[in-house]
């Protein structure tokens, strides 16, 4: 076990290979609710880049989700071909963080967390308004063939294939020389612009980054769904991936993985048989942020190290 | 109606205030985003609606005592939130803090839902406030004014507080270095539970005064807390009086605004927030 | 002219109505030592962070090598070779030293922005080479976090090398640390000052190091300077007898 | 002959069994519905009447010989979670039926899932028209009036009121007041060249605060302030409005739901004019009154106009299975569109076009009764569906100018 903590390459391939086999042979409903989970995943885990290794906390993240949604349903809608409306949902996204980063990273903590929230409220609101483009709160439907034509179990494994490209990407930025710099700026941005590093241009790189995966994240979900609406670029969707990335566990790569699966997976499970399932989410929330800062993650590696001791 | 709007936009912006102090409050001094403080409006209100009816009923006596007593209540909610959950995470990273408040959200919410169910309620405007002064062809509505006094009361209150007060000494120190407070000689804990009641006491007042005004619901939170943000936002974290410019600098926007764009009601206080966050950046260093 | 590496004139900055400079000059040689001393409070950390690029001044001019670089950012000024360690200890913590060693040596070969691992690989051997040169590569793989506070100002000092800077600033390098790790660090520090051949200048509270070691010592006090010049000269001039020496127990236990 | 006996008792005995039971697997409908978030409270209406339709189409032998189960989730007000119940509800529960939106979001999110699985739906709350009409998903059965048909219904009234000249609009900037407003415009100008639209303003959907929008509203002194918007927007416009005058000094015209009624009770004043799709008090006849019983001995309570629709698609739709004899989408548009259904609302026929009911608006003006202890709307004006569907060229219209 403690191979799989230590060598998280390890760990991810056979996630990877695991997570496929699952999908090959999961009925209809599982299909259904692991390639959700599997987008989720993707989302939570490019705002942990940006929380756990680029010591941004974004309050505004939904801002790229929504737009890789509308990108994708928007040109799908126009007539532009599948295979290249995929491509521009996230194109959007990165466009859209590529300017509103350069504004945000000018801003430190709290007031750069504020700057992401207003920037996402300002996309919602022009979604929300722009009826003729975007039909407002009705949102876009019947865009594109249900799944892509893909059939159910093909476009789970095009979306599994995505969320391990994402984290893929994460891991290999990570393990660079960019990694590195974005890791230090995240930590330390004072030490790392003495060392000759500009914080800002850093920061807006690992914020393109993951506004881009986001994108990604976001094209698969409105795919998923078959609409659009401009919910999916509102607070719902920026305190969400926020929440899963706590439970999770913060500063840890897989820490996403889990958070999601748990969120979903008791949320799921809670709102199924219970009314009042917020009360206890709520409480669960609380309890895992106050007793285990580190999250599941950080539960489950403690309890893998105590079976087997290091060495 | 240009001066008519200013004058409502005035009254909306001293109820923005009224809810937004308490928040800017709370991160004044122990650097909380306090997603819950909608919530705690929302039980301010609540509160309100359940002991109306049995406070002399009625009258400005009962509904000032009723609204008193329903902050009282929500303050010491707050307080109690403060001591079992927040008190634990302080040394923690910021972000962990903010999470556990939208914990506070989603119980606050359930809980609400139990207790009153989702139907909206109403509880009345007190006798002697209903009615309205007429200028010209324009109403203004004595409940609205009467509010609008109450929160610059709060405002004049809060101000002599900070400015005067030893506990006004302590809040500054606070708002200006949370390690200060230890070098005085006074326990950090005290002042973070009472800052936190006292914000949670504003909130609660706010929404008990806010509560005749419309319909009491388990929604109200999320319609409070996005104001509120913008107005601490635009106003300087942590600042009461750039609070206060914020809110009436908002609420006269949005009345005029009417006016000229009725569509871009939604856009613009985000567009403004963004704006004096972006100026702020380019002041930022040195 | 060529000879001054870095020329501050008339700097002064203020935080509302307190001044923490007012008017200060100060021009380094190049290759010289020089210690900054002063009570608390006397504007030293200020003036390094003025002249690293932290703080931008009220008023002066900050000149590196001919070039006014007052408004420059600080990772700009670290790119025309000068390297900084700060009074409260400055590295990643929850980094490896290794790690920290090696993110300075990214930056010091460019490739930050780069995606290839590989460009990291090529630089291992010479950060074990810095590791070692400050003494810490038998805690090479530790987090940062874990290890002594001397240890992390060495790191702090390493990374600052490996920036190959031809200027140091150092903000008290030893504040926090006993006697004996003191004179080994300064030690170290006159060491690879020497050896590199580069020009330095450190704040310091500990009297005896900086009569000990400093070529020109300059004395603040309130935000000014109030003399400058070589150990003997200043250990003689009044003022500064009067006014820092007959404080200097007081200062010297202090860190903060 | 002792074997016969034993073989003839079983066939009985069988027989007795099968009987009192169903002969195969119920009938699922899938009741994904917004019971959580702002629809919250109009969804437990419209839910408690469906179920006692479903208790009274069970009790009387149920469907093609099956039973009728419900099996309710909750799309939380949200289309993502709508989108999610939807499929669930089908693949999961394996629904027959679907039912249950009540935001148009919701709706077309529902609507999208019920086009992909290639099962019916039908809406009893919810008004846009752009799954039906626009997108000409003909998995969608619209039993209540759509906002267009509610516009021009409401244009139609506000017509023969000589007196209306002067108009000043407000609606919440969503699709649903956006519609009807435009709607009304459009339909009274045609109907009434002098009337003139004044000030129109454009809350923020989720707005709480009037106090900027009631003084703008007024100040051209309209004749009638025409007001969409509906649930605690509607009753905050309206207490709000008596702190400003607006009662006294004009007419106001809004949506004044049973639901409204009931949660203003005597805080909205006489003399309002107001709009709604089902109101039980308005209503005379046998079925109703009995419905109206069933219902208040259930839930102490009288029924919203949700619960209404609720309870009469719920029949329209058993009657409509029961003629097609089958559950397949075609079959049953088919069917309801040829079904000569009565209920409730009375006679309530549906347009196989666009599977639109032509579904009643009643209007009317607030009165206090001795009968009930809110106002209801008196005088009330029963506009059928048939004046104010769009016709078939408009259908087309609408159809190519959302491809």
């Amino acid at each position: 076990m403690n191979i799989l903590v230590r060598h998280p390459v390890v760990a991810g391939a056979l996630a990877f290979v695991a997570s496929a086999s699952i999908l090959v042979l999961a009925n209809d409903v599982w299909l259904m609710r692991l390639t959700e989970l599997l987008i989720w995943i993707l989302f939570a885990a490019s705002l942990n880049f940006l929380i756990s290794f680029s010591g941004m906390v974004s309050f505004g993240h939904a801002a790229y989700f929504g737009l890789g949604c509308y990108g994708f349903a928007l040109s799908a809608k126009a007539g532009v071909p599948i295979i290249v409306a995929v491509m521009i949902g996230p194109l959007v996204a990165t466009f859209a963080a590529a300017i509103y980063g350069a504004l945000c990273v000018r801003l430190n903590k709290i007031y750069f967390a504020m700057l992401t929230l207003a920037c996402a409220e300002i996309t919602y609101s022009v979604i929300h308004q722009w009826y003729d483009l975007t039909g407002g709160d009705t949102g876009l439907t019947q865009f594109a063939p249900p799944s892509l034509d893909l059939g159910a179990r093909g476009f789970a494994l095009l979306v599994l294939a995505c969320c391990a490209g994402g984290l893929l990407v994460i891991r290999l930025v990570l393990n660079a020389p960019l990694g590195l710099v974005i890791r230090s700026v995240g930590e330390n941005p004072g030490r790392a612009a003495a060392l000759g590093f500009s914080q800002r241009q850093v920061q807006w790189v690992a914020f393109v980054i993951a506004g881009s995966l986001a994108g990604v994240a976001g094209t698969l979900y409105s795919a998923f769904q078959g609409n659009a609406f401009p919910d999916y670029a509102g607070m719902r969707f920026s305190l969400a991936p926020l929440v899963m990335v706590i439970l999770g566990g913060l500063g840890s790569f897989f820490g996403p993985v889990i958070g999601a699966i748990v969120e979903k997976g008791l949320t799921g499970v809670l709102s199924h048989y219970v009314v009042f399932w917020e009360l206890i989410m709520g409480v669960v929330v609380i309890t895992v942020t106050v007793y285990s800062p580190h999250g599941f993650w950080g539960l489950i590696k403690r309890v893998i190290n105590k079976g087997a001791p290091r060495g | 109606m240009l001066f008519v709007q200013i004058v409502n936009g005035l009254m909306e912006g001293v109820m923005l205030f009224m809810v937004a102090s308490g928040l800017t409050l709370i991160f004044g001094v122990s650097r909380i985003v306090n997603f819950a403080h909608g919530s705690f409006f929302m039980l301010g209100a609540f509160l309100t609606y359940q002991f109306a009816p049995h406070i002399l009923p009625g009258t400005m006596l009962g509904f000032v005592l009723t609204v008193i007593m329903a902050g009282m209540l929500t303050a010491f909610v707050g307080a109690c939130f403060e001591v079992i959950v927040l008190r634990r995470i302080y040394h923690a990273e910021e972000l962990l803090q903010l999470i556990v408040t939208v914990g506070m959200v989603m119980i606050m919410r359930d809980v609400v839902r139990v207790v009153w169910g989702m139907n909206d309620l109403a509880t009345a405007i007190p006798d002697a406030m209903s009615g309205a002064v007429n200028v010209d062809s324009y109403w203004f509505p004595i409940y609205n004014l009467g509010v609008m006094g109450i929160g610059l009361l709060v405002v004049v209150v809060l101000w002599a507080v900070v400015r005067f007060t030893r506990v006004g000494v302590l809040l500054r120190a606070a708002t200006d270095d949370r390690g200060m407070v230890a070098l005085l000689g006074i326990n950090q804990a005290y002042i973070f539970t009472g800052v936190f009641a006292s914000g949670s006491l504003l909130a609660g007042i706010a929404g008990g005064l806010a509560a005749p005004l419309g319909s009491i619901n388990f929604l109200l939170d999320t319609t409070v807390i996005t104001g509120a943000f913008l107005v601490v936002v635009i106003g300087g974290l942590g600042s009461l009086s750039g609070a206060f410019a914020a809110a009436l600098a908002i609420g006269v926007l949005k009345a005029v605004g009417v006016l000229y764009f009725p569509r871009a009601a939604m856009v613009t206080a985000f567009v403004i927030m963004a704006i004096v966050l972006i100026v702020r950046s380019f002041k930022a260093r040195g | 002219m060529a000879d001054f590496i870095l020329s501050a004139e008339g700097i002064s900055k203020k935080y509302g109505a307190f001044s923490a400079l007012t008017n200060v000059s100060l021009k380094l040689k190049s290759g010289e030592i020089r210690a900054v001393i002063g009570p608390n409070g006397a504007g030293k950390s200020t003036l390094t962070n003025v002249l690293g690029g932290q703080i931008l001044p009220t008023a002066g001019t900050v000149v590196l090598d001919g070039r006014i670089v007052t408004g420059l950012a600080p990772h700009r000024r670290a790119g025309l070779g000068i390297g900084r360690t700060f009074q409260i200890n400055s590295t990643f913590r929850h980094m490896t030293v290794r790690e920290n060693m090696l993110a300075a040596c990214v930056a010091a070969a460019g490739t930050g922005y780069s995606l290839f691992s590989s460009k990291l690989r090529v630089l291992d051997s010479r950060v074990a080479e810095l590791v070692d040169e400050v003494g810490l590569s038998n805690i090479s793989e530790s987090i940062v976090e874990a290890i002594s506070h001397g240890d992390r100002k060495r790191l702090e000092l390493g990374m600052v090398l490996a920036t190959g800077p031809r200027l140091l600033l150092l903000d008290e390098p030893t504040a926090g640390m006993g006697l004996n790790e003191r004179q080994d660090l300064f030690k170290l520090i006159v060491d690879v000052v020497k050896k590199r051949g580069l020009t330095l200048m450190f704040v310091e509270h500990d009297i005896d190091i900086v009569f000990n070691l400093a070529e020109r010592i300059t004395v603040m006090a309130r935000g000014s300077v109030l003399a400058e010049g070589n150990p003997d000269e200043i250990s003689a001039d009044p003022h500064v007898q009067e006014i820092y020496l007959g404080e200097s127990v007081a200062a010297k236990g202090a860190t903060c | 002959m002792k074997y016969r006996m034993y073989v003839a008792t079983v066939a009985i005995g069988l027989s007795l069994v099968t009987g009192a039971s169903f002969a195969a697997d119920p009938i699922l409908i899938g009741y994904v519905g917004d019971l959580s978030g702002a629809c919250g409270p109009y969804n437990d209406g419209n839910l408690k009447a469906t179920r006692i339709a479903v208790d009274e189409i069970n009790a009387s032998g149920g469907l093609l010989g099956r039973k009728v189960e419900l099996k309710v989730r909750d799309s939380k007000t949200n289309p993502e979670e709508a989108t999610k119940q939807a499929r669930e509800s089908i693949v999961v529960d394996k629904a027959d039926i679907l039912t249950g939106p009540c935001t148009s979001s919701v709706l077309l999110a529902d609507a999208a899932v019920a086009q992909e699985h290639k099962k019916l739906l039908w809406n009893s709350i919810g008004t846009t028209h752009r799954a039906n009409i626009d997108f000409g998903n003909r998995y969608v059965y619209q039993s209540v009036a759509n906002s267009l048909m509610e516009g021009r219904a409401l244009a139609e009234y506000a017509a023969t009121q000589k007196s209306w000249k002067r108009i000043a609009t407000i609606g919440l900037d969503y699709e649903w007041p956006r519609q009807t407003i435009e709607m009304f415009k459009q339909h009274l100008k045609e109907l009434r060249p002098d009337v003139q639209f004044v000030n129109s303003v454009w809350p923020k959907l989720g707005e709480s605060n009037f106090g900027s929008y009631i003084p703008v509203l007024l100040n051209d002194k309209p004749d009638v302030v025409f007001g969409v918007m509906f649930g605690s927007a509607s009753s905050n416009f309206i207490r709000q409005g008596k702190t400003y005058g607006m009662f006294e000094r004009t007419k106001v015209f809004t949506y004044a739901s049973t639901y409204l009624l009931k949660a203003l009770g005597n805080d909205i004043p006489e003399g309002v004019y107001g709009w709604t799709r089902s109101p039980f008090y308005g209503i005379k006849s046998p079925a109703m009154d009995s419905f109206v019983a069933k219902f208040k001995e259930a839930h102490k309570d009288f029924p919203d106009d949700e619960s209404i629709a609720g309870y009469d698609s719920m029949m329209q739709m058993a009657g409509a299975i029961k003629l097609a004899k089958s559950l397949d989408p075609a079959k049953l548009v088919d069917a309801l569109a040829a079904q000569e259904y009565v209920g409730l609302r009375g006679k309530v026929s549906v347009r196989k076009l666009d599977i639109n009911a032509y579904a009643p608006t009643f209007i009317g003006v607030t009165k206090k009764t001795p009968a009930y202890s809110f106002p209801i709307l008196t005088d009330l004006v029963r506009i059928d569906g048939e004046r104010v569907m769009p016709s078939e060229v408009e259908v087309a219209r609408m159809r190519a100018l959302a491809k």
